[in-house]
């Protein structure tokens, strides 16, 4: 028998939910609830179900188990309860009224953190990624004018002609290559990317391990997170969701 | 973590006023800025903090400026105005703020207003299996675990964690929205 | 990068400022912000923003508040007065300062006792190669591009910026130190 507003039972965050779904069509107070004929909408909305995933589907299946036992048991003449009469000690429906009631209460409670939660959404605060703890807050160590002087003396000292030409070695400390990782992969939002691509080519194994020392480092401030499936297997490497 | 510091007191430079210093704490920090903290660091009361804090958040809203101070998980924090979030969202798209889903919503739900739950009573609620979401809750952050109960199979407690209070912009679990008592369709049943 | 979201352009809120938009814009910014993306987010013309950002500049300075907007490489960017460092360290003690390498030392005080200088120039009177260091000096907004030499190449000319006068506590470049006359008669360091 479909139902005519058939609705998939991924849409209710239970069964629970679906219940109240079917008390708020019906327009009924909760404390009445027609056992008989929700029972019968709950089981049409299982046997409509697209797919019974089976793990998700025993909740639901529970609570139609229920249903069926209460529905069973108001038919024993033992509690002549006649709708919108306060429920009584032997309401075999009353259990299943207060895990409703708790649940709508909580439904509310939910709805109301959600509005919270759009507000909060549209506060934003200062990122602070790693990469930007220096230069973001200014803070720049101390540095007495006169060691400045003392490094132009030395260097007009030392600059004499025929000095030997020195090669830059290259450059790189772990906060260096911090930035490096962090600024790749804010570029690739929402993307994984291999360590590898991480290590410029032609790197040396000192730039690698401290490529990876960086990595960790960013795992420790929560700001990046990585995944290795197996020793020595690959290293995928994504930014943290904020 | 914001705490750490607070044992060294570099105190207030010659020459600024506390305002000044308070309102860089404010921009330089990565959490909440807590008044106690910001007192030990600054070598005053905390009182002295608390009252600057919220003159500043009463100047930047008689200045209209863009920012506001807002009270949230125990501390402070500089925050862009609200409806300028369509502005700052449009220069940093990478920043879109994380909606949970509403089964998500509900389990924190149940924390925050019971202050703490095992699975099996966040399960009772909701009527279904939560093994999976707290988990994924723990994961980001929002939850944590707060010891065992003390009954057969010693559960684990789990209670909203600071980043909960940030997340839903509250600044403290006595924040959390009233639950409205059931208006219509019941008869005077009080929920919870 | 932060040209991303520069395309959508919700423009400025109705009963908003340009000037707190652009507040909120250089606070929630992750990376200097560029005027011209401003601009193109709050649908105005760029020289209104880089103006707001001159005025702000100069009413926060005028307000003696407790940060400052800063001119760096590609941008504007807020920050905390470089007098409350040691007290932001306080808070904040995983932040690591700036610190300036000997080379980076070397660097700034050939453009501060030259005034100005070309890459090649710095290159030549240290003997090695600067492009990392004038990228990062500028970076941190120590110093600025100021045009280029009219030589074959056109290079770009480097020069101290506000914020290395700051840094160093110095009201202009001739309060430097005096460098001793005997080496300064072998290179001919100022007039050169």
């Amino acid at each position: 028998m479909p139902h005519p507003y058939r609705v998939r039972l991924e849409a209710f965050e239970g069964p629970l939910d679906l219940l109240l779904q079917l008390i708020k069509e019906h327009r009924v107070d909760i404390h009445a609830i027609p056992v008989a004929r929700i029972a019968w909408e709950y089981l049409d909305h299982l046997a409509g179900a697209d797919q019974l995933d089976l793990e998700d589907a025993a909740e639901f299946l529970l609570m139609a188990s229920t249903l069926m036992e209460i529905k069973a048991r108001m038919l024993l003449p033992v509690a002549p309860a006649a709708p919108g009469v306060e429920v009584g000690e032997a309401d075999p429906r009353r259990d299943l009224i207060e895990r409703l009631l708790e649940y709508r209460s909580l439904r509310r409670a939910a709805e109301a953190l959600g509005v919270r939660e759009a507000e909060a959404g549209r506060r934003f605060s200062r990122p602070l990624a790693p990469e930007f703890y220096g230069p973001e807050t200014g803070v720049m160590e101390p540095l007495p004018v006169t060691d400045l002087a003392a490094a132009m003396a030395a260097l007009l000292r030392r600059n004499r002609p025929e000095q030997p030409r020195t090669i830059p070695r290259e450059g790189f400390s772990i906060g260096e290559k911090m930035r490096l990782i962090a600024r790749t992969l804010r570029r690739r939002t929402g993307e994984r990317v291999l360590f590898w691509t991480l290590v410029r080519t032609g790197s040396g194994r000192r730039e690698i391990i401290v490529t990876f020392l960086a990595l960790l480092e960013l795992l420790r401030l929560g700001w990046a997170d990585a995944r290795q499936e197996r020793c020595f297997g690959r290293i995928l490497v994504g930014r943290r969701g904020r | 973590m914001a705490g750490e510091g607070a044992g060294r007191s570099p105190g207030l430079p010659a020459g600024l006023s506390l305002r000044s210093a308070v309102e860089a704490l404010l921009l330089a920090s990565s959490e909440p800025l807590r008044s106690g903290d910001a007192a030990a660091v600054l070598s005053v009361e905390e009182s002295a903090v608390t009252g600057t804090l919220r003159s500043l958040a009463e100047e930047y809203r008689r200045d209209r400026r863009g920012f506001q101070v807002v009270e949230v998980a125990g501390g402070f924090r500089l925050v862009t105005l609200p409806e300028l979030a369509a502005v700052v969202l449009a220069m940093r798209p990478e920043i879109t703020p994380i909606r949970l889903s509403g089964a998500a919503r509900e389990t924190l739900a149940v924390l925050a207003y019971r202050r703490e739950a095992t699975r099996a009573e966040v399960e009772r609620v909701r009527g279904v299996n939560c093994e999976k979401l707290l988990a994924a809750l723990l994961e980001h952050g929002l939850i944590e675990e707060r010891g065992r109960r003390d009954v057969p199979g010693r559960p684990i407690v789990y209670a909203p964690a600071a980043r909960f209070l940030e997340h839903f912009g509250l600044a403290s679990l006595d924040d959390l929205p009233p639950l409205s008592p059931s208006v219509n369709e019941t008869s005077g049943v009080r929920e919870d």
